[in-house]
């Protein structure tokens, strides 16, 4: 295993992590605003992923898509139905 | 120079799809839109029945491969135009007066595109693209009423499940490409044909699975099939007539462009497992129809039942006895069977929205589509009684409508394979859906009339007239011509 | 054998009219009768009066023109099922009778019916049945025989039931039917069983026409079934239908009820024609019942057994009717015993049955017609206990009474003196050739001699003689013309038929050429039968002639009838003997009389309405809930499995995620299964 | 076009106009004008009929044209010397039933438009020559039968009338599946598809369809089950006392007189040829659902207290003759006998048709002039409905075989031509004689006699357009039962053709292999 | 080079925990996102395969995942607003007038 391959290893173990961690807690976040930004997180790994994976565009457009405008609609929606926090 | 001409009919109907919105914006007399949107229709149907028996090979090669047009292709395209000019007409009575009419036909038409895009469809992708194009349309169709709370929570119900069922068909397909390393279905099956042993993988297993999946939520296959009756019963009828009518056709025509084509080459006992998915969707979808009150919800069952006797050609695909004949023959019933089940699901659905708004307008009830709501409508409206019952007997199969010709057809094929069991308990069932289909007749006909006579809407007698005289015409003497091409399009699919 | 010499009409030729005309009496009484007329029975009078000219015709042709006997027929349906008739001298001499007999009951009935609104209807009831008796006795093929065997007790049906209103009459008809049928079942059988043998033996022209049979004999005998000769079987099961219709023990029970019919009908039907049908089938199908072993030996018993058993009980019984009707079905019983001696006898059994059959219909028709015009003189009481003394006020009626009486119990010179006498005798030689057996049937017919005497005369003496018993019996009015002519004319041949023919002699030689003597067809002549050898083929032997029984024997029948004459005439005349003491119901041996030896109890209150109606009502509790019941299980199984299983559309879509996941799952591991397995 | 094709053409012309008129007056002349043409056309084909016409491959007014070609179904009819008297009995019971109904005021339209194509599909069914159009037609009848008992049926017509759909459908889908293999298997084996019924039969047969005995064995009871749920055969037969019920007069009349024959009349056309091939046990299961329903009917009927229901059960006895005859008439025995028999059987199926008529169309009467069918409610009637009570005691008398009635040459013809192979179904079946006499007689006594029940009001006189009918369809079966020969004859040349040619049966009859009979 | 097997290992749970919250959870737009999650699970299978068998198509097929996802996204939540301007909530196991 070359250095290169560790560091990856390394990176795409701590992305696990955090891609796992978020993903859980956009089930488990008692908050639902919470919820919409541990999505937003988990999205933000997923791009990592890509991008280490060889598929920088893909995680590009991942950042843009979903964190732009899936992750934002769903903040939006979140507002709009919540008469207040906690909803 | 590619000619392009033989995608004229899906380019003529997002030509009229982008009219429709654009004038949407300036015309006041939105009515037009309808006689626009039926145009197009009309005219995208012409194309397709004028080169019904297609020969010449599309160049597809602009495209990747991932779109043919091929006699499958153009059958199932008849079938959604067809359900789509019923709508359409239907539509012209039912939003005539709502001032986001352009919105309905215009998505509508690009649904239309989506489930044609599917039937085209060579490659995954371009089979994800349709299937969700037509899926994203119809969400948006099923809440058009957006007064309605049963619409809205139909149209919620639709969006999750679908939602749910669109990301098992993506993890499926997923597994599949990076199995076979390609989304071509001919590439897939010639992958699968070399090495035996691949198919038998769990990933591949799971991908299939995943895949029954994605595409049995649209067919309604059960255990999928539970935003079905909501579905059905909480959108507006003729969106639900485009459901029931189109857009599960849609799912039929990616499971047998993709099973067909890969269970033929995987050559796995996978017949077990659909002869199973078959039985039960049937005799769910029976059995629970029998028990509805809601006629708009007994016609959402049927359809289940009738996913279930379409879901007999996998089952005979699969089957490693069945001979060549009786796979070409199965996959033939099943392409008649959907044809006359689009044309009689549809004017069912129109039927009942048909007399829901005969019945809002004299009576004062909660549910219009209530079973007791239709007693005696064979005296306060004759013509849409009668066309109803018509429809009704196509659905269970009694002659002399094309109902009977298909069902007669695909039954056949069980035979064939010998498939002495399933062919048993598809009879049955059919035979059961009969109690619940003549009851609705008995309401019609021998309940006491609950009050004077209706109106009868001209432009909804037309619609239900037009799909009974088709079947009625198929079940005579044209009945063989729709054979004949769903048997060239069996061919254009099972390559045997 | 046609003398050309003799240039007369041959009505041999036109027999088929003689059935054709009273069934067109039938149509113009049912369709017009009502209409023109007297509203009904001149049609059927006249047409059986043309019967009648034909009848005597072909009697004419055959007896004293020697013309021979001739049987002609055409096909009917079927291959081998013809429609045929046959002019011989057994069913001459009941053609002949029937008619006579028909004639003037029809005669008669004109006065007796006069009143009856329905009159066409009755009318066309008995042309149709005098009609159809024809057609049984004409046919010359057991098929035909059985048509119009059927259509007598149709007739009798309707006609016992005439007087609908009044439900035991409607209730007799149907008691009269279900008892026939049951012989009938079997009878039908029989046929269909001889029908089966005479193909195996390739017959196939008028395949089960007597004569065809007759020819056939000696292969039929061979046939066996369930190791008996097929012959006994076929005999045995028309025995059953001759049970049913001539009212042998045990499907007599019908006949004291048929009395509640008019008492025309009673006279025509259930004393003189129809109930001798089946003496006439044993006598026509004879050399059948001779070729089949033991059928005859049962044929006797059985006649023997009901000629005392039906005696026994015309002894307490109180309907002036039904005396009648027991004595009816005693005197048929001697018939059917004579015709089982006929395995020593031979055809002269025929000719003895005949003759008393003849003798019969005058005395009993007589018998019932004066019965008749009592109770048409007294507005219809029938208990004799509530006659007496009739003599004076109907003076006609009395001695007409007296005259059937007379000949029934076979007083010296009548008519029944010749007949009944000579059966005894003859069943004596019968006991001497037939084994211990054969003496059970002389006894039996024997007693039968001294019980009929009885109870024939207390009927006559209580209600003719001694005072009046109840309030229209003292002012009887006498019958009227019609009526008159017809009891006068009966008296005659009930006293004097005997003495007519020679003793018998005439009559007895003229039958007894009925199977040897040859019969002329249209194509063909069927040979007479040798009927010793047809004995032997069913192990009998015929007497040669010449066997005379001793004298005592000869005597012994008029000694008897002396005695029971003597009772009578001490008892119910004289009253000399008290005999209530004995008639009380905590007598046993009465009360077992009374009731008619329970048979009546257990066929209706046991088989029918206890063992049968519970079967019956097994069946529908069978029906509805058994086989029914597994339909509807079926569909309420469906119906309650879909209330169950749409409580899981719960309408929360998680739920409906959780099945696709669940699905997903389920169809995973059902594919790992499969490959696994 | 043959005559056959205008027979069909007049009695649809006929449905659709007399759905289009408005008062009864109109609705019936259409009715009656057609109906009597298509009495008349079909007095026509039975003057021209010539039984030389009568083989396998060559029917008489036979047509044929293509349908579907591409699955093999064509247009195929054609009649023989079984069809043609059924075609004739659908005829006449249609066409004076269209008189019965003279007064029907109860949507009249829709009436005379479903009893003309009530008569059209069972015409269809008889002349039939291709299964694809025998199953149309098959299923086609349920459906004017299926309104007929519900619109102008009694208080339960909705249970039974859709169990008269279902439970009649169920077995013929299975019939259906029965058929679809012999295509196929005919298809694949000489890779000729069609449907035409006698290629395919034939092909059956002649045994050269290369499967198992599983899978003929298959074929035969799944079509067997067909025919005998719609005879109805004892036990399947408990769809009809309801539907009798519940069905108005002329309903019970075309159910009991001519729908019931279609099942009769497949035993003949579709099943007969067959019985040498399948397993020859099936021949003694036809005979013993024969014998179980002649048994089953008359302890069943007396136990009823509705006079229709009683003869609902006598029908089912009636019918269990006919498959009595053709189980023994198609065993190895003397040819004679098994023309008789099987000639009886084919007679039963007229002269059933037109003895039942009268039955239920006097039902009827009584129905409609005292408002009720239960027996102990009726009584005496004859003191006011002099009429009625000839027809209906010459109808009941017909009914429990009285001699010189049609019911009794078929019957006898049955009896005696079946003894000779099943001895002791033929016993047992004369068994029911009395019985079956008990209950008319019964029924009779209890309706007809005894004292009028004054509880029933004044009640009037048959009508003149009931009388007419019933009188005819009475003088139809005394006529032939004096003189069958009019409708014998030709079935007669058919059975023989059927039994002794060797091409329908082998000759000589089926033989059974002694102990063979049964699989056990 | 990451093996192969990670990737799908971690879509696969990242797949079960988008089903896990879709078939527990009650709100509707944490269904969505749950929805969401299961798609992009699917799409690392995609790009996973496709950098593994080194074929671009995977990638193309990923990118239009991405796109339908939104516009899937929009539609639906959407449908939610309507859900919550109707009932003025989005807790969707008390929307069953639709069952049975």
């Amino acid at each position: 295993m070359t250095l290169g391959e560790s560091f990856e290893m390394i990176v795409f173990a701590v992305l696990a992590v955090v891609l796992i961690f978020t993903a859980i807690m956009v089930v488990a976040s008692k908050e639902i605003v919470h919820s919409a930004l541990y999505l937003l997180g988990a999205f933000a790994a997923v791009a990592m992923l890509y991008i280490l994976s060889n598929a920088a565009f893909v995680g590009i457009v991942q950042i843009f898509v979903y964190i732009g405008a899936i992750g934002i609609l769903v903040l939006f929606a979140v507002m709009l139905t919540t008469r207040e926090v906690g909803g | 120079m590619v000619d392009y001409t033989a995608l004229l009919p899906e380019g003529l109907l997002i030509v009229t799809a982008a009219i429709v919105l654009l004038a949407g914006l300036f015309i006041t007399q939105k009515k037009i839109l309808g006689y626009i949107t039926l145009v197009g229709l009309l005219a995208s149907l012409g194309l397709i029945l004028k080169d019904w028996n297609l020969t010449a090979t599309f160049d597809s090669a602009p495209f990747y491969g991932a779109i043919v047009v091929d006699p499958f292709s153009q059958i199932f395209g008849a079938m959604f135009l067809i359900v789509g000019v019923l709508v359409a007409i239907a539509a012209l009575k039912a939003y005539g007066d709502n001032p986001r009419q352009d919105e309905f036909y215009s998505m509508m038409l690009l649904a239309t595109v989506g489930m044609m895009v599917v039937a085209m469809s060579k490659d995954l992708l371009a089979l994800f693209i349709g299937f969700e194009l037509a899926s994203i349309s119809t969400y948006a169709l099923a809440g058009f009423d957006k007064r309605d709370p049963k619409s809205i929570e139909a149209a919620l119900k639709y969006f999750l499940i679908g939602g749910l069922s669109s990301s098992l068909m993506v993890f499926g397909i997923s597994y599949i490409y990076g199995l076979t390393g390609s989304t071509n279905i001919d590439t897939i099956a010639s992958v699968f044909g070399a090495n035996p042993g691949l198919a038998a993988t769990p990933a591949i297993l799971l991908a299939m699975v995943m895949l029954i999946a994605g595409f049995g939520f649209k067919m309604a296959f059960v255990p999928f099939h539970m935003w079905a009756p909501d579905t059905y019963e909480g959108a507006p009828s003729i969106v639900s007539a485009l459901l029931a009518a189109g857009s599960k056709k849609m799912g039929f025509a990616a499971a047998f462009r993709l099973f067909i084509v890969g269970l033929v080459a995987m050559k796995v006992d996978w017949y077990i497992a659909f002869m199973i998915l078959a039985v039960v969707t049937m005799t769910v979808g029976n059995i629970l129809a029998v028990v509805q009150t809601s006629v708009k919800r007994m016609l959402a069952y049927s359809s289940i039942a009738h996913a279930g006797y379409i879901a007999v050609v996998f089952v005979v695909v699969a089957y490693w006895n069945a001979p060549d004949s009786a796979v070409n023959l199965a996959v033939t019933g099943g392409l008649m069977h959907a044809f006359s089940h689009a044309i009689g699901k549809a004017a069912a659905f129109i039927a009942v929205a048909a007399i829901a708004y005969m019945i809002l307008s004299k009576d004062k009830v909660d549910d219009p589509n209530h079973v007791e709501n239709y007693d005696g409508l064979g005296k306060r409206a004759p013509m849409t009684a009668f066309l109803f019952a018509l429809l009704l007997c196509s659905l269970a199969g009694i002659p002399p409508l094309f109902g009977f010709t298909s069902k007669f057809v695909l039954f056949l094929s069980t035979i064939e394979a010998g498939l002495l069991g399933l062919a048993i308990i598809c009879v049955l069932n059919s035979a059961l859906s009969v109690y619940y289909y003549a009851k609705v007749v008995m309401r019609m006909y021998w309940g006491e009339p609950k009050g004077e006579a209706f109106v009868e809407s001209s432009t909804y007698t037309f619609v239900l007239a037009i799909a009974v005289i088709a079947l009625i015409v198929l079940f005579f003497a044209p009945g063989d011509m729709v054979y004949q091409w769903a048997e060239t399009a069996a061919h254009a699919v099972t390559g045997v | 054998m046609m003398d050309p010499n003799l240039t007369t009409i041959d009505f041999r030729m036109y027999a088929h009219w003689i059935v054709l005309l009273p069934m067109i009496g039938f149509l113009l009484e049912l369709l017009i009768g009502k209409y023109w007329w007297r509203k009904g029975g001149m049609f059927a009078t006249l047409s059986i009066f043309g019967s009648m000219i034909i009848s005597y015709g072909c009697l004419y042709n055959v007896y004293v023109q020697h013309l021979g006997f001739w049987e002609y027929s055409w096909p009917w349906f079927y291959d081998g099922i013809v429609a045929g008739f046959v002019v011989d001298p057994l069913s001459l001499a009941m053609v002949c009778m029937v008619s006579f007999v028909s004639f003037f009951i029809h005669f008669y009935a004109i006065g007796y019916m006069s009143h009856d609104c329905a009159k066409n209807v009755y009318f066309a009831e008995t042309a149709l049945f005098t009609g159809s008796m024809f057609g049984l006795v004409l046919a010359n093929n057991l098929l035909q025989l059985f048509i119009f065997w059927e259509m007598v007790g149709v007739c009798s049906y309707l006609l016992i039931g005439f007087w609908w209103h009044k439900p035991e009459a409607a209730a007799a008809g149907k008691k009269a039917w279900m008892s026939c049928a049951v012989g009938d079942c079997l009878f039908l059988l029989g046929i269909a069983m001889m029908y089966t043998i005479m193909v195996k033996q390739g017959i196939t022209s008028e395949i089960i026409s007597f004569n065809a049979i007759f020819q056939n004999l000696e292969h039929l005998s061979h046939e066996a079934l369930f190791g008996v000769s097929a012959l006994t079987i076929i005999c045995i099961l028309f025995m059953c239908g001759v049970l049913g219709k001539s009212a042998g023990f045990p499907l007599h029970v019908w006949i004291p009820d048929a009395m509640e019919g008019p008492t025309t009908v009673s006279a025509l039907i259930h004393a003189a024609t129809m109930v001798t049908a089946g003496v006439y089938l044993i006598a026509r199908a004879f050399p059948i019942f001779l070729a089949a072993p033991n059928a005859l030996m049962i044929v006797a018993f059985m006649g023997a057994f009901t000629a005392l058993y039906a005696s026994t009980l015309g002894l307490v019984v109180n309907d002036l009717k039904r005396i009648f009707a027991y004595s009816t079905i005693s005197q048929l019983g001697y018939m059917i015993a004579i015709l089982g001696c006929g395995a020593v006898l031979g055809v002269a059994s025929v000719a003895y049955a005949l003759f008393h059959l003849v003798a019969h219909a005058f005395f009993k028709a007589l018998l019932f017609l004066s019965s008749g015009s009592v109770l048409h003189g007294i507005g219809n009481i029938r208990d004799i206990k509530e006659m007496g003394g009739l003599l004076k006020g109907m003076r006609w009626t009395g001695y007409a009474m007296l005259a059937g009486a007379l000949a029934l119990i076979a007083f010296p010179l009548t008519a029944g003196y010749y007949s009944k006498d000579r059966i005894i005798e003859d069943a004596y030689i019968y006991a001497t050739h037939g084994g211990d057996l054969g003496y059970m049937v002389w006894i039996f017919l024997v007693l039968g001699v001294i019980l009929t005497a009885t109870y024939t005369f207390r009927a006559w003496y209580l209600a003719m003689t001694g005072e009046p018993r109840s309030y229209p019996a003292i002012h009887p009015h006498e019958c009227g013309f019609w009526m008159k002519t017809t009891l006068v004319v009966l008296s005659f041949f009930a006293i004097f038929l005997g003495i007519i023919t020679g003793g018998g002699k005439d009559f007895w030689h003229f039958l007894e050429e009925t199977f040897v003597h040859e019969t002329h067809t249209a194509t063909g002549i069927y040979p007479g039968l040798n009927l010793h050898e047809i004995a032997h083929l069913g192990g009998n032997t015929l007497m040669h002639h010449g066997a005379h029984p001793p004298s005592w024997v000869i005597y012994l029948p008029l000694l008897l009838m002396i005695a029971g004459l003597a009772i009578a005439t001490t008892v119910y005349y004289k009253n000399r003997i008290d005999v209530s003491k004995y008639v009380k119901k905590d007598n046993p041996l009465y009360q077992i009389l009374w009731n008619k030896y329970y048979l009546d109890y257990l066929f209706k209150d046991i088989i029918a309405e206890k063992i049968i109606m519970t079967v019956f009502t097994f069946w529908d509790v069978l029906d509805r809930y058994v086989i029914d019941g597994v339909v509807n299980l079926l569909s309420w199984i469906t119906i309650q499995s879909g209330q169950v299983s749409r409580k899981l559309q719960t309408g929360i879509v998680q739920n409906y995620a959780t099945a696709v996941i669940f699905g997903v799952s389920m169809l995973m591991i059902l594919v790992i299964m499969i490959r696994g397995g | 076009m043959g005559l056959i094709t205008i027979l069909m053409l007049v009695l649809l012309a006929g449905a659709i106009l007399s759905l289009l008129t408005k008062t009864t007056a109109q609705a019936r002349g259409v009715a009656l004008v057609s109906s009597f043409g298509a009495l008349a056309i079909s007095i026509l084909m039975y003057l021209t009929y010539d039984a030389n016409f009568n083989t396998i491959t060559n029917y008489a007014f036979e047509e044929s044209g293509t349908w579907m070609p591409s699955i093999g179904i064509g247009y195929h009819v054609g009649v023989d010397g079984i069809s043609l008297p059924m075609v004739l009995l659908a005829t006449i019971v249609c066409a004076l039933c269209a008189i019965y109904s003279w007064s029907e005021g109860k949507r009249p339209n829709q009436y005379f438009a479903l009893l003309l194509l009530m008569d059209l599909t069972l015409i269809g069914v008889f002349v039939s020559l291709d299964f694809f159009m025998f199953y149309v037609f098959w299923e086609l009848t349920l459906l004017p039968m299926f309104f007929l008992i519900g619109i102008w049926g009694g208080p339960r017509k909705d249970y039974s009338a859709i169990k008269f759909l279902i439970y009649t459908h169920i077995a013929s889908v299975l019939m259906m599946l029965g058929i679809f293999a012999l295509y196929y298997f005919h298809g694949a084996s000489t890779g000729f598809y069609t449907f035409d019924i006698p290629t395919l039969v034939n092909a059956y047969k002649d045994g050269i369809l290369p499967i198992s005995q599983y899978w003929l064995d298959f074929i035969f009871i799944t079509i067997m089950f067909g025919f005998m749920v719609k005879m109805p055969s004892v036990p399947f037969h408990t769809w009809l006392p309801d539907a009798h019920v519940e069905a108005p007069t002329i309903g019970s009349i075309i159910l009991a007189g001519v729908l019931l024959k279609m099942g009769g009349y497949g035993l003949f056309r579709v099943l007969l040829p067959m019985m040498g091939v399948a397993s020859t046990w099936f021949i003694y299961l036809i005979a013993l659902f024969g014998l179980m329903s002649i048994l089953y009917s008359p302890f069943a009927a007396l136990a009823q207290k509705d006079l229709k229901k009683l003869v609902a059960f006598s029908s089912i006895g009636h019918m269990g003759f006919i498959s009595l005859g053709v189980a023994a008439s198609v065993l190895a025995g003397m040819d004679p006998a098994r023309v008789v028999a099987h000639t009886g059987a084919m007679f039963q199926m007229f002269s059933h048709g037109i003895i039942t008529c009268v039955l239920f169309g006097c039902c009827g009467v009584i129905e409609h002039h005292t408002h009720t069918r239960i027996i102990d409610d009726l009584g005496g009637l004859t003191k006011k409905m002099p009429k009625l009570a000839i027809l209906m005691v010459a109808g009941f008398f017909a009914s429990l075989g009285l001699p010189l009635c049609s019911g009794f040459v078929a019957e006898f013809g049955i009896l005696s031509g079946s003894y000779h192979t099943m001895p002791i179904f033929v016993i047992l079946a004369a068994i029911s004689i009395p019985f079956t006499a008990g209950y008319h007689l019964w029924a009779v006594q209890r309706t007809l006699f005894g004292p009028y029940n004054e509880y029933l009001g004044d009640v009037k006189e048959i009508k003149w357009y009931e009388f007419t009918p019933l009188a005819i369809w009475v003088i139809i079966f005394v006529i032939l039962g004096i003189y069958p020969a009019p409708i014998i004859d030709m079935m007669q040349t058919t059975t023989e053709y059927f039994l002794l040619s060797g091409d329908i049966l082998p000759i000589g009859g089926i033989h059974v292999p002694p102990g063979g009979a049964v699989p056990w | 080079m990451i093996p192969l097997q990670y990737y799908l290992l971690l879509a696969g749970i990242l797949f079960a925990i988008g089903a896990y919250g879709i078939m527990t959870l009650s709100n509707g737009i944490r269904l969505l996102m749950c929805v969401e999650l299961m798609l992009n699970a699917a799409n690392m299978n995609l790009i996973a395969f496709s950098t593994h068998i080194n074929d671009a198509s995977g990638q193309v097929f990923a990118l239009f995942s991405i796109a339908l996802a939104a516009a899937e996204a929009a539609v639906g939540f959407a449908i939610i607003l309507m859900v919550y301007r109707l009932r003025a909530k989005i807790d969707i196991e008390n929307i069953k007038l639709l069952r049975w």
